[in-house]
């Protein structure tokens, strides 16, 4: 069998598409759709499972197996069919609200197990459904709905909270930005195990310009730090660069320091410590912000880890021969005479 | 008779002959007598006797020794007919220390045997049990056959050298009572004896001080003629076959793993531990080269949405748990609902409500299980009688699930969980396949696939899994039209679907088996129960019938929807009882859908219904 | 006359006086339909009609412009008499595009004015609609009075000089539909510019646009008489005094305020967003000088979490949801519930089950109310009949909690949550205060604090709150000692205290008032219902009666307990009809209660009853 | 009024303490007892929220306000009397199971809110009370209960997964060292905000001995890192020292380094890298494992900003006035005659 030749359109599907106009999350169903056909793997080998939101829309728009489920629970879905599928490619879609408020027990615990799956969350700091209410990645101080006075919940960074879950690839990147958004999905891809990948996104109806420093075109080059492995962190058109200081990342100018002494990007260094460094160089996008991998590391994934011990036991046991499974508690038989009995 | 153990000397003891007899062991949860109950069951059930089972323990943690919270016990009753129940009073105690004693002496039927362990009675103990003065040295124990034995003292006496030493000596005094009881109801001793070397085979000194202690306990009711009189409770009159003895919890792992087979689907059980339903999961862990793959997921949220994925995955996929737990999964149940998918929750009933009495049986999860979501969601449920049933039921809950496209709910409970019978076992081969057919080509116009094109007869929606080329699908929680399987907010669409869903749960009543009577057809009084009452319900009957009463009885496995005759067969009695271990909740189904007073006999207490207590109300009721 | 807008020419125009009227305003989510909707039925109000609001919204997300989907609609009966429903088929309907007028032409009556917005009939809007050709010009329309107006146009022309270009031009478009009817219905037009005015405070260029927009809509209709006739409602003859128009959320947020105040609690509201709930959370967040505290959780859990805890600090505390959530609470409320704290959950419905319909009205969580928890419990529950209704029902959910120290289920709906109508503002001096005692001292034996000792009248028992010196003491999920509070796993302890907390909840009912019938006292047939088909139910009894049948209503506002005359008062009918939003529910309720063949009324489409639909039933059983 | 004096025995209750003999929660309790003791603070001012497990019975043993609630929800029905009632001093009592299982994601959201409570989190590396299954910090291969073959879940690091979470308060310490567990217990009482100590637990009867490289007397001189303010770590009698390499925490011979070079510890410093690349040291207690405060810094606390706006929304608006709310919506009046109606 050839490897199927697909474009684009082959995992549209007929259904209208409904997010408002101009959603980032438009952006990222293209580039999700144009990297999903490059691939030229099979489109019935793909899973989509989505929360609630309205991000979450998203598996109806991609022609693959998908489901809309609740809210939050998309993690725990998914693993279930990741551990019972290896031979699937299973993607879960989620929001900041979806994957960080509701659901964020099922992220982190999927996260430290590393099953075989992709998280992509759409973070547009903002729970767009309801129709505006702050969420969990929403700053200090905002106004909202919900928070007529302002929001005073300190908000998650999702990729150091990621790390402290013990995550084996861990990439932020932009809506905006379909080439490096594509890149990093196919980072994700190739990892194996749980890949989550933090997409900020603009939500343009109840947090428009969220973003506006990673995307203006006046801001950007001055706020984007580009994490790029095996290479030192620079940015700002090479101005401004990132070193270690004491375990901590900080931002300098790059002709105050040695270029040596600038941090050489390496995602698949084991220990998480500097990963975490580096995504406590911002906290939002609000200033000097890293998009790319972070971390990139192998850990047995889970789904290998459990078809490896039902694969042992049949080795080791042979096929489960059930009239003896019920019988191996010890026995007792009646003959047919009817109240004799014997062991 | 095993080893070297002297046999009874028929001059000196007579024999009494039972038709059945019920023994509980009592003690302190450190000392072994759920070990010396299962011990004791087991030889009775290859001696051939009909037997139930009810454990009881402690209720969450160890307690320190010697207190009441910390007594742990094992009822068995062995009988030489079928029985149903393990009885509802002892006629023997073995109390291991004042505590059991204090707790459990009030049930020992008047004239029964009680055993007790004289070494505890000693100032802390009786202390701690709250005895103001020693039980054994005042009048209280009048009224009963009191054995007392030393058996700290003769065990310590009977380990030696066997290499065991220090505080482990003691370990073994669960054997020496088991000895005792072994001689005091003529049980078969090699069962047990060979249970120990082979359990402690990489121990072979505690093997050999329980098999020590075992045979001086033997001996001592010999030496001693402890008793005027043994009993014997001759084997049962069971139909031909091979049985063992199982719980309800093994028996339902067991169940789901035939039909895992019977369906030739992989068994996924997504599920997060929880008292009483923990052992299911430990249970299914264990059988890997069946293919099963289980995941003790962060909650049980997780637990069910790792199964409802397992399920669009095309995996028999079961979560399980107890009240609090099912509590939780509630709305993703309600997804598996509208999405059509088959899934098994089992919810092995405890005591309520909140965290409430997690040791103890109950059955007030009924309307939980019929309305326990939001929205119209008539799941399908089905419940276990006793801790063999169980095997069947899960094998019935997944032919339903896949027949039908739906999650079903599985009630058991503590006391079907924990409790055990004689199970005859069944031919494998002989248990029907249960047909999945994975939809493979498009069933629409043109190619398309449309996920909710209904099978004619069952109403069941295709299922096309992950895999399959062309059928690329998406479902979901919101509304779907009703054919093309699209998101709609029509609303003829969402009253079509309602129906169609509620249509579909109600139609499996066409593959349930109608339901015939039990006892008395002319009697004036039915009894209709369901889940764990059976055995109570059945005993209670029986014995209204020796008294001369009439009665037939009815029960239930299918909850939703319910046989199709039921109406017809209960509105040919006179009087309708239904007792539950609830405040009424069957009781409340009968009355609405078919308008008939029936009366509810209930029970909140943690316990079982004691036969006597059915029966009461059945003579009542009948006269 | 506001302003320098024209008045009607009364020579040329005749006015048509109705005594009601029925408009239904719908276009694209963008074009500012409950804008004017909301503008529309607050100068009726200020008008002094009678009238009740349905509004529409889109399911989820802004879809794209002009799609079937995105229309967005608001229907608002007025009348000179005292109505109860939004009415059934619309007047009156405005298209502001194809696709508004695809959605609803069909329920527009025969013969009733239609007016459209020709601008937006072009060939990409209508292919978006679905339209093969344009509706305007096919035959289509006829049976209707259709007033084409160019309406983009116009508004364009209108704003000019108003400062707003560009795109934002377009969005004066409702004003000037708003302004066409102001003519059309004899409006009084001063609220409307007010309004504008008022809220376009800091934009006054917007509020400027909205103006000329609303007066160039209104100038057009005298100017080109547009009809033949235009129509009055007269001001209806309600009770005299002030009048708010408000809707079910707003005035639940006030009720929670009110209690608050009248028990001298501080109110804790904890919740997780939620379409139709929402709202709630928000009209609370802002009220923080009434010492609200709201606290928006990481989920469900959570919120009811918070809210428990909140309540064993000492305050009043609520937490609120829909469906999906409410499902999510359903362990915790079991926590409350046994733990016996004061707090209310409120449910405002919507379509299930799962994610179901959720910006749509149903009643189909009445049995998950009642049953939707593990074990024995059997929680307080309530329900809104009307938006107004709500206020006082908050007071009531919060009254029975606080003196009965149980938590309380508040029912509510999408129609309720977000339909609106006149609220004759309550006296607030007048409302009774809720007498809430925390203990202070010791209530047992050597100064112990027993956290279980009741109240003998209402069976509570005592709130001691953190801080209080002397009654240190420890509550939780696990069963407790009737007396002592310590945990207890005695069976007899349990059955007591699970009789006597169905007997502390049954015992609410001498509480609570006798239902009143109303209608007809002498009919064959009495219409039963609850929640939000109140209006509903007696506009229909009254549209039977006017067809000379005898009808009597009832309406429930508590689901559980029921009132104490309810059994009396039902079977003195031959007949009993319950229309529920539900596949029957309260019917089960009834029936498996009282054992009376009661029939149900049952729509499950995600909509409330039309009044022709109750009122068919009615004539058909009273034939 | 002269402040109470207390001895442990005012804050034991007559409940029988119901834990196996030998159980470290014993000793657990006997440390809170006294350090509650010597506060000097009103008993009723205390309250100890618990969800389920063994750790969750703790409540009934102290003579304070207290509930054992359900599983995993302790930290959100405490956040309901901490925001509240600000004057009053708030304990959760949890598991490895019931904080990082189930409850996971309270802890977290609680943890980055801030909110002032202390999180006493009794970690044995096992389900107790439900008689033996592996937990999310049971280590890999574990065998137990449900899992026969082997765990294959990689355990969580509860202080790095509480780094990552934007804890303000996290220390680790161990059931037998009661001095230790004191002085954990007084540092985070006196931290404003959400304070998270790990407890090392030993679980006698279903995990004995996990503790044992701290514990033994053998194994915990070289294995104990003690974490203090303003000190160089060193351990294993000075043998051992821990520096900061290109943003990791290394254990080195402390005589292979200039001691200069050794990382002092400032759990006070804002950035939370190093107190995450030391938390990273150890995973588990199966080696070096760092013990004290990791992190103990300051924000604003949850409780006192939502009381903040409810006092400026009083001193703004004055005191809320329900008649004026009520018709705040615009009203209109119908004259008593019946029908008229004015605006
Ligand atoms: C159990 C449950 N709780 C709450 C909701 C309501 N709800 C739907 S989506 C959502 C939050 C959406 O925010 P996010 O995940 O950020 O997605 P976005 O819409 O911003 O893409 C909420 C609160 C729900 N559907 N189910
Ligand atoms: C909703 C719910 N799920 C499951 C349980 C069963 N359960 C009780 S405690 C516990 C885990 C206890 O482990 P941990 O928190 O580590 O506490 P430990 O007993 O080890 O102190 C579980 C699974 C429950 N009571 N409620
Ligand atoms: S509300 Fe925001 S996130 Fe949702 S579709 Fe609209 S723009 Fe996108
Ligand atoms: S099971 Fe373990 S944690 Fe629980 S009380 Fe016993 S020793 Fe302690
Ligand atoms: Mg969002
Ligand atoms: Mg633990």
């Amino acid at each position: 069998m050839t490897a199927p030749i697909y474009t684009r359109a082959d995992f549209q599907t007929d259904q209208e598409v409904r997010w408002c106009p101009g959603c980032g999350d438009y952006t990222i169903l293209a580039s999700v759709q144009q990297f999903l056909a490059g691939l030229s793997r099979n489109r019935e080998e793909f899973v989509f499972i989505s929360g609630i939101g309205c991000a979450a829309r998203f598996p109806y728009y991609v022609n693959t197996y998908g489901m809309h489920s609740i809210h939050g629970r998309a993690p725990a879905i998914a693993s279930g069919v990741a551990i019972t599928r290896p031979d699937l490619s299973v993607w879960v879609i989620t929001g900041d609200g979806d994957a960080l408020s509701i659901g964020g027990n099922h992220l982190i615990h999927t996260l430290r197990r590393n099953v075989n799956l992709t998280i992509l969350l759409f973070n547009n700091q903002i729970y767009g459904l309801t129709k505006g209410q702050y969420s969990p990645t929403s700053e200090i101080g905002k106004t909202t709905k919900s928070s007529p006075f302002g929001s005073i919940d300190y908000p998650f960074n999702p990729v150091s909270l990621a790390l402290g879950a013990e995550a084996t690839f861990v990439a932020r990147t932009l809506d905006m930005d379909r080439s490096h958004t594509q890149k990093m999905l196919e980072a994700a891809y190739n990892h194996k195990g749980s890949a989550f990948i933090e997409i900020y996104q603009n939500c343009n109806v109840f947090n428009d310009k969220a973003f506006i420093q990673l995307t203006g075109k006046e801001e950007r080059v001055h706020n984007r730090i580009d994490l790029e492995a095996g290479k030192p962190i620079v940015f700002d058109d090479g101005a401004k660069a990132v070193v270690m200081r004491g375990g901590e990342a900080v931002v300098v100018d790059s002709n105050s320091v040695d270029p040596k002494a600038i941090l050489v990007h390496d995602p698949t260094n084991p220990n998480a410590s500097v990963a975490f460094a580096v995504s406590r160089l911002s906290h939002g996008p609000y200033g000097p912000t890293p998009l790319g991998i972070f971390r990139d590391v192998n850990r047995p994934t889970y789904d290998s880890e459990v078809n490896a011990q039902v694969a042992a036991a049949k080795e080791k046991l042979g096929e489960g021969d059930l009239a003896k499974l019920i019988a191996s508690h010890g026995t007792w038989t009646v003959d047919p005479s009817g109240n004799g009995a014997s062991a | 008779m095993a080893d070297d153990i002297a046999t009874v000397d028929p001059s000196s003891t007579t024999t009494e002959v039972l038709e059945k007899v019920v023994i509980r062991f009592a003690g302190d949860s450190g000392d072994g007598m759920q070990v010396a109950g299962t011990r004791f069951t087991d030889a009775s059930a290859l001696f051939g006797n009909d037997l139930a089972t009810l454990p009881s323990f402690p209720a969450e943690i160890r307690a320190p020794a010697g207190t009441l919270p910390g007594v742990s016990s094992f009822q068995v009753q062995i009988a030489d007919f079928d029985i149903l129940t393990a009885g509802d009073e002892p006629d023997c105690l073995v109390a291991m220390n004042p505590a059991a004693l204090k707790k459990h002496i009030e049930d020992l039927r008047q004239g029964g045997t009680l055993i007790v362990n004289t070494d505890t009675f000693e100032e802390r103990n009786l202390a701690k049990a709250g005895y103001e003065s020693n039980p054994l040295d005042d009048d209280s124990l009048r009224g009963y056959r009191v054995i007392k034995v030393p058996m700290d003292e003769l065990t310590k006496e009977a380990v030696k050298g066997s290499g065991v030493s220090g505080r482990s000596v003691l370990r073994s005094k669960n054997f020496f009572a088991l000895g005792l009881l072994a001689w005091l109801f003529h049980r078969p001793t090699e069962p047990t004896i060979d249970w120990a070397r082979k359990k402690f085979a990489n121990k072979p000194e505690v093997a050999e001080a329980n098999v020590a202690a075992f045979k001086a306990g033997y001996t001592f009711g010999v030496a001693t003629e402890a008793t005027k009189s043994t009993f014997e409770v001759k084997p049962a009159a069971l139909p031909a076959g091979t049985y063992t003895n199982v719980n309800g919890n093994t028996a339902l792992a067991w169940g789901l793993i035939a039909a895992s087979q019977k369906s030739g689907l992989p068994l996924f059980y997504g599920s997060y531990p929880i008292t009483p339903a923990s052992d299911i999961l430990h249970e299914l862990s264990r059988q890997k080269n069946f293919g099963v793959r289980t995941f003790q997921a962060e909650d049980e949220i997780a637990g069910v949405g790792s199964a409802i994925g397992a399920a669009f995955a095309g995996n028999l996929a079961v979560t399980g748990s107890s009240g609090p737990g099912i509590a939780l999964k509630s709305e993703a149940i309600s997804l598996a609902f509208i999405a059509e998918l088959p899934l098994i929750v089992i919810n092995v009933q405890r005591g309520g409500p909140s965290t409430g009495l997690p040791t103890k049986p109950e059955q007030s999860d009924l309307l939980f299980s019929l309305y326990g979501r939001h929205g119209e969601s008539p799941v399908p449920v089905i419940a276990a009688a006793s801790p063999s049933d169980s095997f069947e039921v899960a094998i019935e809950a997944a032919r339903i699930a896949l027949t039908y496209m739906t999650p079903v709910i599985l009630l058991s409970d503590n006391s079907i969980a924990n409790g055990s019978e004689p199970w005859l076992l069944p031919d494998i081969e002989a248990i029907p396949n249960i047909e999945v057919d994975f939809v493979k080509y498009p069933n629409g116009p043109d190619g398309t696939f449309l996920p909710y094109l209904r099978d004619v007869q069952t109403f069941a929606r295709p299922w096309a899994i992950p895999g399959t080329p062309g059928l690329e699908h998406r479902i979901g929680g919101i509304e779907k039209d009703a054919i093309t399987g699209d998101v709609s907010y029509d609303p003829k669409n969402h009253q079509l679907m309602t129906d169609t869903r509620a249509w579909k749960v109600a139609n499996i009543a066409n593959d349930i088996p109608d339901l015939s009577v039990d006892g008395d057809e002319d009697a004036d009084l039915v009894v209709l129960g369901w889940g764990s009452t059976f055995g109570a319900i059945r005993a209670a009957a029986r014995r209204a019938r020796l008294d001369g009463r009439k009665v037939a009885t009815l029960h239930l496995r299918y909850l939703n929807p319910m046989a199709r005759n039921l109406g017809e067969v209960l509105s040919s009695y006179d009087k309708i009882l239904i007792p539950e271990l609830n405040t009424g909740q069957l009781l409340k189904l009968i009355r609405a859908e078919f308008l008939l007073d029936a009366v509810g006999l209930n029970k909140v207490a943690g316990e079982p219904f004691k036969v006597s207590e059915v029966a009461e109300k059945i003579m009542e009721m009948t006269k």
